[in-house]
């Protein structure tokens, strides 16, 4: 079998093989670039993302009972939950809620911790904002998402 | 992102629970709970669950011919031999580590130093527990081989027995301080060359880097 | 920041005022910020021309403390910080841990658990394999096998979103068992990604294994024999290089990889050239155990009894795992308290680059770009 | 007045010869437009052609498919502020580019376009080119050194060495092709009009006459070039996994755009002399064996259907590109180009446009596919050791020269040697 290997060597033969690999994918159907802008994928729904605070959607209004839970899960202690005490109903109502989401590192705690389902990390993933404080999001950002004016060119 | 320390060092005194370790030997592993104590701890944690927990697992002192032979030539320099949830350890003095070592190393078989790594217990008098852990191909066997040494003393190098140990120790020296004698190149390995202080101590402080650095940089006292 | 080590003694310092022309030897930089360094390492070569005369990595750049931030943290909110380890095998950090802390508690992990975390680990030893094909390739010269790696690594992160939610740091696993089952259609994609992915390394192997640029450029290049491996600690793709034939998984089989069978590839001569064959052959073996973890996946429960608040008993538990770049251990103190007392990390890499002087002494300039490929560090690793 | 200015275009000789001053600046400028758009339209081919074989897109943001990318980084590039370096030995700094483009473009001086098409034909044509293509490896050495600093002085030393050992296998592929040059007139030539004739006249490619000889100079040649300008698997010199960027390391901005695109010109140079020597320069395919004027014609409707043929897919790719608002420029663009082109196209059907046009487009389509191999070659690829390298230029490309160099002189000498090859007419 030497001489076969010496002709392969001589006539270049495995040179030409990896030519043709490359060439082989020349064709157009072989490219799998997704031209962003045009083209948004659409992420799994488990996926990590934007985070938000459900609406219940018979009542429209949170489902979230200011215990706190997510404030001690999470690692970077990102969450402050303010919440006065309701007089007639003896509850917890949520003022205030905050998430530092500069520092998040999207690892689903908090939406663990929640006993109410209430958090929930959304698949949405476009969150560039233009200032450090404007990465701290109030109430009202968790509750309908980022306002935030999309450009069309 | 390094965490305030202060808000550990409350979590840390309040329920490090001070297992005492077997009576009469003081710098025994306290890792290694006393497998005679009652042990208080599971009753305590998990009281509502109708099913009781797994037996805690605890160390079963570990007989073996090799035990024997050290316990032998060492007496009291072995300090235990035990084997907690399936994996073998011995706790030797610090000075007879090395001798140790190398017998494991030539006449055991181990060719492999794994890991080495140290643990700091600030409240021993002897706070750096070097670690050693040791595989033999042959046998398919871990064996961790455990020692103490104080503030200012200098732990054995294992280069000589294994050339893998150099940049361990290495990073053992930046993070606690501990030298080790007669290693090549002791020097810190991740932390810039003039970093102040070690920081995996228990008791390490980031602000005395910063207050080390405004100093020499701005040549004022650091505000913090 | 003065060097006070006498390797820096380069020229400048030794006769201040001559340029690094006049010296015979040359003491170059290569990082930490460098095409092939596989991110922040610094490594100083001093050049005979191109022969290599010695050289110091300068590692630390992406030193995070994840020790010292786990002693600040309870057990559980560790667990996504191991993650960012090795980043390319972020699965492996996980189960590493998690196998860990359960060894602790002494808790058994339901089957089903222990089957999806080998279906997913062995796809992330794929992914990070991939990763490595196509940085290494790179560094030696052929740009496209990168693009088809990353294409097919494309499918298992698309697995991994599908399943837990994330593409990298996933945060698949949590101590006890897993959090999510697997999503309706998970074993036929897992299946899809299996059989796109073989012929795939084929046409690897058609591109650069028989390429004799390749075969030159790899062979007899960067030599480590197995004892020096085992001296030195180096275990994984670069011990099995060397002709031992030892995998963790096999050894210490964990998390119920005894229920698969599967082979440990070995080379030979312990080259470039050998740890690249043995490391695609690793790539078939992952499949293989993939598609018989799927078809044996059982039903039943996905967390085992574990409290909410983990408080393991005082004790120390030494766990160890066959990631992709070697053997990953987690050497775990606790002290009975929520925070771990003290969590080692034994990182592969770390220990692997150690080697790399060893290997490069007297070759030239452009093998150490190849060595650092073949070792396949991750600097996250490294670091720490 | 006019017979000064216009008189010397009835004459069938190349300008230089001529003697005519305005039309050699004309012409000078022309081959100096063509070939700085040619290294334009590389610069999109090789990203475009790379990126198809790497499974993705290239340039597609700037223009219809990155059409306008080029443009844009030419622009990007005059921009950018070049950086000299503090301690660098600024002339030769400054000079390095400058002398690596004089080379590169005065190597083109000789490339025979087309019958009369080049700006001068010397008798010694051959070795000009190849004399000024060696030129550059004094710049680029120039450009390393200069840089004062580590990876720049390896890579131009590295670049020295191996141009260097390169041009001594390329010279004797050379000299092999020329010894063909004398086997109908006894005489050989070095000029590259007359070696483009003799294939004519001998009726076959010299890639293709005494059969494995020539193709075998061809091949080794071919190799070498790849080496000469520092390309695909010997492009050490800028090796981006060690060297950073090689000799190019310290320069940015407008110097560097200079060594780039010198080093396409060189591309283009180099080739142009393999067209020329093997691939029968200007010659259509199979001159003598499908003689004739129905094959004439048809052949030279070559231009015209390679003009409509890319007017249609661009036509295509309108169609298919899609209609949101965003694209709707790059669609215009797109639609204008196509039809150009189809203008174009037409205009070629017509004879005397066709005949004038067919030389220049058969000599430009060759080293048009030899500008496809580079990409190939660098897409395919990897990167040979210094040493390995070495060991090809002297172990392997030489010795293999030098014996086609020694048997195609025996066979061209003694023809009763002939029944090992085809016999020559």
């Amino acid at each position: 079998m030497k001489v076969v290997a010496l002709l392969r060597k001589v006539f270049l033969l495995d040179l030409f093989a990896g030519l043709a690999v490359t060439f082989r994918h020349q064709t157009p159907g072989a490219i799998v670039t997704e031209q962003y802008p045009l083209e948004r994928p659409t992420l799994a729904p488990r996926y990590r993302g934007q985070p938000k605070l459900v609406k219940d959607p018979l009542t429209g209004e949170i489902l979230c009972n200011a215990c706190g839970a997510c404030a001690l899960a999470c690692p970077e202690k990102l969450i402050t939950v303010e919440s006065e005490r309701d007089p007639q109903t003896k509850k917890k109502v949520l003022t205030g809620y905050r998430f530092d989401l500069s520092r998040c590192m999207f690892c689903g705690l908090c939406e663990e911790a929640c006993p109410t389902e209430a958090l929930d990390l959304t698949p949405e993933y476009e969150l560039a904002l233009y200032s450090r404080e404007g990465m701290v999001f109030e109430r009202e950002q968790m509750e309908n998402g980022l306002q935030r004016k999309v450009y069309e060119k | 992102m390094a965490d305030a320390p202060e808000e550990k060092k409350l979590e840390q005194t309040e329920t490090k629970p001070e297992t005492s370790s077997a009576p009469g030997a003081p710098e025994a592993a306290s890792a290694a709970p006393a497998t005679a104590l009652a042990p208080a701890a599971p009753a305590a944690a998990a009281p509502a669950l109708p099913t009781p927990p797994a037996p805690k697992p605890a160390a079963k002192p570990w007989e073996c011919e090799l035990t024997q032979r050290l316990k032998h030539v060492y007496g009291s320099g072995l300090r235990d031999a035990a084997e907690y949830v399936g994996q073998k350890y011995i706790a030797v003095d610090g000075s007879i580590a090395h001798e140790v070592l190398r017998i494991l190393h030539d006449d055991e078989g181990y060719d492999m130093l794994s890991d080495l790594t140290c643990v700091h217990w600030p409240k021993d008098e002897r706070p750096f527990e070097v670690v050693w852990i040791l595989y033999c191909f042959a046998k398919n066997t871990y064996v961790r081989v455990k020692a103490r040494y104080a503030e200012g003393e200098e732990a054995p190098t294992a280069t000589n027995l294994w050339p893998g140990a150099n940049w361990m120790e290495r990073e053992v020296f930046d993070m606690f301080g501990l030298r080790f004698a007669g290693h090549p190149d002791l020097r810190r390995i991740l932390l810039p060359e003039d970093w102040q202080g070690h920081p995996l101590r228990k008791d390490y402080d980031i602000r005395q880097q910063d207050n080390e650095w405004v100093r020499k940089n701005l040549g004022i006292e650091s505000g913090q | 920041m003065t060097q006070n080590n006498k390797f820096y003694e380069s020229v400048e310092e030794v006769a201040p005022g001559r340029t690094f022309l006049d010296s015979s030897e040359l003491v170059i930089n290569m990082g930490p910020q460098h095409p092939s360094t596989h991110g922040v390492l610094r490594v100083i070569l001093k050049l005979d021309g191109e022969k290599v005369l010695g050289l110091d990595c300068v590692i630390g750049y992406l030193h995070r403390g994840v020790e010292k931030i786990a002693e600040n943290r309870t057990w559980a909110q560790f667990n996504p910080y191991v993650d960012r380890l090795d980043y390319v095998a972020a699965v492996s950090n996980g189960l590493g841990y998690c196998l860990a802390v359960e060894k602790l508690l002494a808790v058994e992990v339901p089957k089903r658990a222990q089957y999806l975390r080998v279906i997913l680990t062995e796809l992330n030893r794929l992914a990070s394999h991939q990763v490595w094909l196509g940085t290494h390739v790179l560094d030696i010269g052929a740009v496209t096998p990168l693009f088809y790696a990353f294409r097919d690594r494309e499918l298992i992160l698309e697995v991994f979103e599908k399943y837990c939610g994330a593409r990298l740091t996933t945060h698949a696993f949590r101590i006890g068992g897993c959090r999510w089952d697997a999503y309706e259609g998970f074993a036929e994609e897992v299946r899809k990604t299996c059989d796109f992915i073989v012929p795939k390394i084929a046409e690897y192997g058609e591109l650069i294994t028989g390429n004799r640029i390749w075969v030159e450029r790899t062979k007899g290049v960067g030599v480590l024999s197995g004892d020096d491996c085992k001296a030195l600690g180096v275990t994984g793709p670069m011990l099995r290089g060397a002709g031992v034939r030892w995998d963790v998984r096999k050894a210490q089989p964990y998390s119920s990889y005894d229920d698969f069978e599967f082979d440990i590839p070995i080379g030979a001569a312990g080259d470039t050239f050998d740890r690249y064959m043995v490391r695609l052959e690793e790539m078939r073996q992952s499949i293989r155990i993939i598609r018989q973890a799927v078809d044996g996946l059982p039903e039943g429960p996905l967390m085992a009894k574990v409290p909410k608040m983990l408080k393991p008993p005082a004790g120390e538990v030494y766990q160890n795992i066959e990631a992709p770049k070697g053997e990953l251990g987690y050497y775990v103190v606790s002290d009975g308290g929520p925070q771990p007392y003290r969590v080692r990390v034994r990182p592969p890499s770390f220990i692997n680059l150690q080697a790399l002087e060893k290997m490069v002494k007297g070759q030239l300039v452009a093998d150490v770009v190849a060595v650092i490929g073949t070792l396949d560090i991750v600097l996250g690793e490294v670091d720490r | 007045m006019k017979q000064a200015l216009f008189g010397y275009l009835q004459s069938k000789v190349t300008p230089g010869e001529a003697g005519d001053m305005l039309w050699a600046t004309i012409y000078v400028l022309l081959v100096f437009a063509g070939v700085a758009l040619a290294v334009l339209f590389m610069n999109w081919f090789e990203r475009k052609v790379m990126a198809h074989m790497q499974v993705r897109m290239g340039p597609m943001r700037v223009g219809p498919h990155g059409l306008l990318q080029p443009i844009a980084d030419a622009l990007k590039l005059l921009l950018k502020e070049d950086v000299m370096p503090e301690k660098s030995d600024k002339l030769v700094f400054w000079f390095a580019p400058v002398a690596v483009c004089m080379t590169a473009f005065t190597a083109m001086l000789v490339v025979p376009f087309g019958r009369a098409h080049a700006i001068t034909d010397m008798n010694i044509g051959v070795v000009f080119m190849l004399g000024v293509s060696s030129l550059s490896v004094l710049s680029i050495m120039m450009a390393g050194w200069s840089s004062n600093s580590h990876y720049p002085l390896l890579g131009g030393l590295r670049a020295g060495a191996q141009m260097v050992s390169y041009e001594i296998a390329m010279g004797l592929a050379v000299v092999s092709a020329v010894m063909l040059t004398s086997m109908s007139t006894g005489t050989g030539s070095l000029s590259m009009m007359e070696i483009v004739n003799q294939q004519f006249q001998q009726g076959r490619w010299f890639a293709f006459s005494f059969f494995p000889l020539g193709f075998i100079g061809f091949v080794v040649f071919a190799i070498a070039m790849v080496a000469e300008t520092n390309r695909a698997p010997f492009d050490l010199p800028e090796a981006e996994s060690e060297l950073v960027a090689g000799y190019m390391t310290e320069y940015s901005g407008f110097r560097w755009s200079l060594f780039f695109l010198s080093e396409y010109t060189a591309m283009i140079a180099v080739s142009s002399i393999a067209v020329t020597l093997w691939l029968g320069g200007w010659l259509r395919p199979f001159p003598n064996l499908l003689s004739g004027h129905r094959w004439d014609l048809a052949f030279s409707w070559g231009p015209a259907f390679v003009a409509l043929a890319t007017a249609a897919l661009c036509f295509f790719y309108v169609i298919k590109m899609s209609s949101i608002r965003a694209m709707r420029l790059n669609r215009l663009g797109l639609a204008a180009l196509a039809a150009v082109l189809g203008a174009l196209g037409l205009l070629m059907l017509l004879p005397p446009v066709a005949s004038r046009i067919q030389d220049i487009f058969w000599f430009s389509i060759k080293v048009a596919g030899f500008m496809y191999l580079y990409v190939w070659y660098r897409t395919t690829f990897p990167r040979y050791r210094f040493d390995q390298l070495m060991k090809i230029g002297w172990k392997v490309l030489l010795p293999v020269s030098l014996g086609v160099v020694v048997l195609t002189a025996l066979v061209g000498v003694r023809h009763e040697l002939l029944p090992l090859v085809w016999r020559v007419r």
